[in-house]
């Protein structure tokens, strides 16, 4: 048995004297879809940072895929095939939709910080960026900047930018959040095939995307785990009804 | 829009610089003068060019030289030695026999450079370098060339001067010099003349500053007083000058000044009243010589240009370069740069306030009298209406100026 | 063919660059006109600094206001070196002194890179004054290096080139900056398209964003920083071969702030906008101001009615027309273009009349000099010249503002057009 | 010792003067973020109508007739220029007030002439307020200590105990919220700007004839505020004055310590001589380089703590 995709012991985070996360132990294991659901300012998006590095913990211990990421720059955790979406659109937003995706792959596909190829030639590399745009449905958007695109278009191409590097764990950020219906339906589907075959670990408030995509939930309230299970397991649970679903159910 | 009025506009602009002006006949004989004319430093060049236009003008109604008058082409070089280039390239594009310089040894050692690799590449179209201000030593030892001329004492000349005008009263004294190439050597000169000239004299304190970047020289004040000394000596110039002296004003130091440049434009203004008796300049010229050694012609000369233009002469003294430049011409006989050069080394003349000068052959460095003056009240001429003028406390004459030079000196075959 | 199709752009501008001097050969004395060659070579060797700079500006969002370090520190690596050469220590042909002037400007980029790219914005700018300051202070106190004030000085002359060419005389140094500035500005395009230098672009649009997609910022500043360097540093060599002298100036603030004018008022945008840039700002400053001691006011009231009115700069303000040239109606726009003309010229003429009457009276006249236009000297003193000018200035500005009316119009009809066409989004 | 007492009230004196400059740089670029390169000249600017004007009427007018001038130009140029090019983001508004600061030299040129002007102290406080050490300290100085410190005084209860005072503070830390506030932004805006340019411009007249009053004087001192204000870091009026009085110190006091790098490593026994590398870096003394001491500290604090001395947000 590897270890476990994402694994974190006993972590704390605060910001000055307010404690945001409070003891969160969580081990992901490979393969699984895994939704963290909670309230607002239960201390989601603190944990996505605190994983994916962009804030260091207080206290306690991240792994991914058995390493500790302690003291590792966002960009090295990034390396470690851990990718991560933002709640808040976070495209480049004055590149084409075609250079964010190509952007996304560059690393992955070894180019590091080269100046000696010229992106135009390199062949796999574009066909790559152009398939995944396909997949978007963003292919007719491939020359527009990408500050020009819709809401929708935009949390695609977020996505898209995310899994471009073939990541082994995605981490999405509340992926349908603003969407209208039918967007989130073709959301929803982008992720469950995206996500084939990955680690997925995602926030999101809308249950039935939650409930549809997940093989188990984790529940955060007051950065504090009260409940993590498989879906009927969560749905039957009285603390979390009481917390957090209760208030949706009446 | 605008943007096509604008490139339009610079092309005919660019058309009318470069292809324009050598279609006009050489009726005049040009002198190319650049200086900086505009930004920080543009009083400096404003003021010279000022002063050479009414000179010329002086000069032109003598006759100018073979017939032809002098015309003074002003060029601004911003402080830059590339601009000052671009400004000779212009000059010579024009076929102008003079370029004229006086701010800043390193726009000079860049002219240097630039008139001897022109006239080496370019036999049939010479220019001359008049040199009247910038003063590195280097320029007529070490740099020394055959087509440059330089009008004005170079910094250690002008620390001799300063030295031998130091009161034998004065025993102790503090160096405050500007941290660059012109600043380092007026403090080993200064120092070198103390040893030889005033071994009585003790350097209490030695400093360099940073170029143009004190905002308050207080704390220079203090320590000088603390050192003890009479005597502060300086070849600080502009600001670093005129805020040391204020500081020192302000805080009634009881000291004097002994600086080179107190009585360009500017300097009177920022000293004021209190610098009464204190401050001393090394100068080549000053407008009270006149008056004070009773030369009514040289005096009328200087009162035209006050009542024209109501701004002191300070640079009267450049009449002597165009003086030169007439009678080198003359001598020459044509106007080319190579024979006005042969022409003009070695030339003496007497200056218009009657003193004696060389233009010496081995370094083609003017030896003329020097004056130092002092900042006093009830002079003829006083300074920037501040009511307090330059007297003349020494006169050192060309005689006693004689330094010798390590030029080597390779002149042209004609 | 397709070379001379795909790159036509490129061999145009060469040609026409070659050509143009010789608008001001002097027939008669069968001469180049060393000016214009003086100043095209400087267009030349700024322009490529404008573009390193763009490099930082445009490129990676990086605003540096102390550029020119960088400029002169490669400026003096190639004059020792051409020293060296001089004097037999090392050999090195004349043509590739900008190639040492390069390689200094990359060593001084990546060390003074490591310390000022730690930051990013205002920070970066910062630093870089700081700097900026700091080395141009030491250019004047340590004599070793920098030689003092004046600077160090070289022959170009040096009897080592490939091929034969002395470089005496400015047409040849001018052929040698061309090619350089050529083969600079290509690779510098060139290097827009190489993985380096679009997440330069996304670093500079979304730092955070590009840490994600697994880049350091850092290490890419840091890279863009001396790459910047080495091709204003290429830009340093030409310099010295030149002007045979490198000075302290050549690092100092007022460089640095060129760089960042030219880029501006081009526009950072467009690939070209820096050249586009680059001509005006030394036209200006080497070409105007030889006219006028009020050029300094001119360049300020250019910025402003830039920034005001053309935040894109000059490649901004052509680019708006490629929709209309798309849909093949740019002829449409000549008329507009044509009855604004006018009234512009007269706003502008009115302008600068009055501010050179404003200069002479204050300033030109106790220099003893004449207002003359085309050898007619204006008397400043009397009413007409002022009368004229204001009228010039106001009836102008009263006419433009009706003619932008009806250009205004027929500008958005015509982008409608465009859009109904799907040229534009 | 007596070079000590003295050095620092002259440390002091400058220091308070780089503040009153610095000040008004402090709100305008940590509210707008303009890094305003005009801010020099509305010194000067100060400077030369305190000049004029206290050729007509006297200083004592001109001290408070001449800030309020600029304090207008200020509110012009926000209103009619800077608000328009806002749009175009940070680089253009540096450039808008970079043209500004030439268009401004060059009219100070040709209305009062490219000599210096003869601003001077005025007679009532032009003698010496005490002796020490027999240094005189001016009462001008002391004049500048007391204006320096009322204005400390009156834009601390300004900014804490008036309802724009607070709007403005909540803007310095957090500019993107300000309009969250419900306030007329634009307004608050065209104020800070305009107060800060009525500072700078008090600056300037008490400031111009303390030193010289010339058209080169924006240019000389515009480096040093930008220094002074990013030190102190963004944000925080108190860390920027204490960055001026530190940077008056430093000045003041690095003049009084003729030491150099040879020195200190003389004492660990190594001998700095003419032929050891870098020598001409090592012997260079304190006070050469104490003038520059400000940029290698903004420097250094920038690259290690890129928020300033006391700044509330990155730089």
């Amino acid at each position: 048995m590897s270890a476990p995709a994402v694994e974190l012991k006993a972590v704390t985070k605060s910001f000055g004297r307010t404690e945001i996360i409070r003891g969160v132990d969580l081990s992901i294991p490979r393969g699984e879809r895994h939704a963290i659901i909670g309230p607002n300012g239960a201390g989601k998006t603190t944990l996505f940072n605190l994983i994916s590095g962009r804030f260091p913990v207080s206290s306690g211990t991240i792994a991914v895929n058995g390493r500790s990421t302690a003291g590792l720059a966002p960009q090295e955790i990034n390396r470690l095939g851990l990718s991560r979406s933002f709640q808040i659109t976070s495209i480049f937003p004055r590149m084409t939709v075609f250079e964010n995706i190509r952007c996304g792959l560059l690393w992955s596909q070894g180019y590091r910080y080269s100046f000696w190829h010229l992106l135009g030639g390199q062949k796999k590399l574009n066909d790559a960026a152009d398939a995944l745009l396909e997949r978007l449905k963003l292919g007719d958007r491939r020359n527009l900047p990408a500050g020009l695109l819709s809401y929708a278009e935009q949390r695609a191409l977020e996505i898209g930018i995310t899994i471009a590097g073939g990541a082994e764990i995605i981490l999405l950020d509340e992926p349908t959040a603003g969407m209208s219906n039918s967007e989130t339906d073709a959301a929803v589907e982008l992720i469950r095939s995206v996500s084939e075959g990955k680690t997925l670990l995602m926030v999101e408030h809308d249950m039935s995307v939650v409930f549809g995509l997940a093989d188990r939930i984790t529940v955060l309230v007051y950065g504090e785990v009260i409940a993590s299970d498989v879906p009927a397991a969560i749905r039957g649970n009285a603390a979390v009804q009481e917390a957090y679903l209760g208030t949706v159910a009446a | 829009m605008r943007i096509r009025i604008w490139i339009s506009m610079l092309l005919g602009l660019l058309l009318a610089v470069g292809g324009g002006a050598p279609g006009w006949a050489q009726q005049t004989i040009k002198v190319a003068y650049t200086d900086p004319l505009s930004g920080p430093f543009a009083q400096v060049g404003d003021a010279n060019l000022k002063q050479m236009q009414y000179i010329i003008d002086f000069i032109n109604s003598k006759g100018g030289a073979l017939g032809k008058k002098f015309e003074l082409v002003p060029f601004d070089n911003k402080s830059q030695p590339s601009d000052a280039l671009i400004a000779l390239k212009s000059a010579t594009d024009q076929n102008m026999p003079f370029i004229m310089q006086c701010s800043g040894s390193n726009i000079a050692a860049a002219l240097i450079e630039g008139v001897n690799k022109h006239n080496d590449r370019n036999p049939d179209n010479r220019i001359i370098y008049l040199n009247c201000g910038a003063v590195a030593p280097e320029l007529t030892n070490e740099q020394c060339s055959f087509w440059h001329f330089r009008f004005d004492l170079h910094a250690a000349m002008k620390a001799e001067v300063m030295v031998r005008a130091l009161p034998k009263t004065t025993t102790k004294v503090y160096l405050i010099n500007q941290d660059y190439l012109f600043g380092q050597s007026v403090q080993r000169e200064v120092r070198n003349f103390l040893g030889k000239v005033r071994p009585d004299v003790q350097i209490v304190g030695d400093e360099l500053i940073p170029l143009g970047k004190i905002k308050d020289f207080s704390p220079y004040i203090t320590k000088i007083k603390a050192s003890g000394a009479q005597a502060l000596m300086t070849g600080n110039w502009g600001p670093d000058m005129n805020l040391l002296i204020k500081a020192g004003v302000d805080a009634g130091a009881d000291l004097s000044y002994y600086t080179f440049y107190a009585h360009l434009a500017g300097g009177p203004t920022a000293i004021g009243a209190g610098g009464e008796n204190r401050v001393f300049s090394v100068m080549p010229f000053s407008e009270n010589v006149a008056p004070e050694i009773g030369n009514a012609e040289a005096d009328a000369f200087i009162k035209g240009f006050r009542d024209k233009h109501k701004f002191e002469f300070t640079s009267a003294g450049f009449r002597t370069i165009f003086e030169y430049l007439q009678a080198a011409v003359n001598k020459a006989g044509a106007v080319d740069a190579t024979k006005i050069a042969f022409a003009m080394e070695g030339m003496s003349r007497k200056d218009f306030l009657g003193f004696d000068t060389t233009m010496r052959k081995d370094d083609h460095q003017l030896i003329g009298e020097y004056f130092v003056g002092a900042f006093k009240k009830g002079v003829k001429y006083d300074a920037e209406n501040t009511g307090l003028g330059w007297a003349t406390a020494a006169t050192i004459l060309a005689k006693d100026i004689d330094q010798p030079n390590s030029c080597k000196m390779k002149r042209p075959k004609i | 063919m397709s070379l001379v199709r795909r790159h036509w752009v490129w061999l145009l501008a060469l040609v026409v660059l070659l050509a143009f001097p010789f608008l001001f050969f002097d027939w008669s004395k069968g001469r180049h006109s060393g000016f214009v060659l003086t100043l095209m070579s400087e267009i030349g060797v700024m322009a490529i600094f404008a573009l390193s700079y763009n490099m930082l500006m445009g490129q990676a969002g990086l605003l540096s206001f102390g550029h020119a370090v960088l400029l002169g520190l490669g400026a003096y690596c190639a004059a020792h070196v051409v020293n060296l050469v001089k004097a037999g220590t090392i050999w090195l042909p004349t043509e590739l002194v900008p190639l040492a002037g390069g390689l200094g400007g990359m060593f001084f980029g990546f060390v003074l890179g490591w310390l000022v790219t730690r930051q990013r914005a205002t920070a970066f700018a910062m630093i870089t004054m700081g700097l900026g300051e700091l080395v141009s202070a030491a250019a004047l106190m340590f004599m070793g290096f920098f030689g003092g004030e004046g600077g160090i000085s070289i022959d170009r002359v040096m009897d080592t080139s490939l091929f034969g060419v002395a470089y005496t005389s400015p047409w040849q140094v001018y052929c040698l900056v061309l090619a350089w500035a050529f083969i600079a500005a290509m690779l510098m395009r060139l290097q827009t398209q190489t993985p380096l230098g679009r997440i330069a672009n996304a670093t500079r649009d979304n730092f955070e964003r590009a840490q994600f997609v697994g880049y350091d910022p850092r290490i890419v500043r840091l890279l863009q920083f001396t790459l910047s360097g080495f091709f204003a540093g290429i830009a340093g060599g030409l310099y010295v071969l030149i002007y045979e002298i490198v000075t302290f100036d050549t690092v100092s603030a007022a460089k640095s702030a060129n760089a960042l004018l030219a880029v501006y008022i081009g526009g950072a945008g467009g690939f070209f906008g820096p050249i586009l840039g680059t001509i005006v700002v030394v036209l200006l400053q080497s070409g105007v101001s030889l006219l006028s001691n009020a050029w300094l006011l001119y360049v300020g009231v250019l910025f402003i009615v830039m920034v005001m009115y053309a935040p894109g700069g000059l490649i901004g303000l052509i680019f708006m027309h490629v929709p209309i040239w798309r849909i093949g109606r740019l002829r449409e726009l000549l008329l507009p273009y044509a009855r604004a003309f006018p009234p512009a010229l007269m706003v502008m003429l009115g302008f600068v009349l009055l501010v050179e009457l404003l200069s002479f009276t204050t300033i030109g006249a106790a220099q003893g000099k004449k207002f003359a236009i085309g050898g007619n000297v204006i008397d400043t003193t009397a009413p007409l010249p002022w009368l004229i000018a204001l009228a010039a200035l106001v009836l102008g500005a009263l006419w433009i503002r009706r003619e932008a009316r009806g250009f205004r119009e027929r500008w958005d009809a015509l982008i409608e057009d465009a859009k109904r066409q799907g040229v534009v989004s | 010792m007596e070079v000590f007492v003295v050095s620092l009230l002259n440390g002091l004196v400058y220091g308070m003067l780089l503040f009153m400059l610095a000040s008004g740089l402090t709100l305008i670029l940590s509210m707008m973020g303009v890094l305003n390169f005009a801010h020099a000249s509305a010194y000067m600017l100060g400077a030369y109508f305190a000049y004029t004007i206290s050729q007509y009427i006297g200083f004592w007018p001109a001290l408070v007739i001449a800030p309020l001038l600029c304090g207008l130009v200020g509110a012009a140029i926000e209103m009619w220029g800077l608000r328009r090019v806002h749009r175009n983001g940070h680089i253009a508004e540096l450039l808008f007030t970079f043209g500004l600061a030439l268009i401004i030299e060059k009219a100070v040129q040709m209305t009062w002439g490219l000599l210096p002007v003869p601003y001077r102290v005025p007679a009532l406080l032009d003698f010496p307020l005490f002796s020490i050490y027999g240094t005189h300290f001016p009462a001008y100085r002391a004049f500048m200590l007391l204006i320096s410190a009322l204005m400390f005084g009156a834009i601390w209860l300004g900014l804490t105990r008036t309802r724009i005072g607070l709007v403005i503070q909540a803007a310095l830390t957090h500019p993107d919220m300000a309009s969250a506030l419900g306030h007329n932004v634009p307004r608050v805006f065209t104020l800070v700007f305009a107060a800060g340019t009525a500072l700078a411009g008090l600056a300037g007249v008490i400031g111009g004839n303390y030193q010289v009053t010339e058209p080169a004087m924006a240019f000389t001192m515009g480096p040093i505020v930008f220094v002074v204000v990013v030190f102190g870091g963004l944000g925080s009026l108190l860390g920027c004055f204490i960055a001026s009085i530190l940077m008056g110190l430093i000045q003041t006091f690095a003049v009084v310590f003729d030491v150099s790098l040879a020195d200190l490593l003389a004492r660990f026994g190594f001998i700095v001589t003419k032929d050891t590398p870098f020598a001409e870096v090592l012997t260079v003394t304190l006070p050469r380089v104490g003038a520059l001491l400000p940029f290698l500290m903004m420097v250094l604090i920038l690259v290690f703590r890129p928020r300033g001395l006391m700044g509330t947000r990155d730089t």
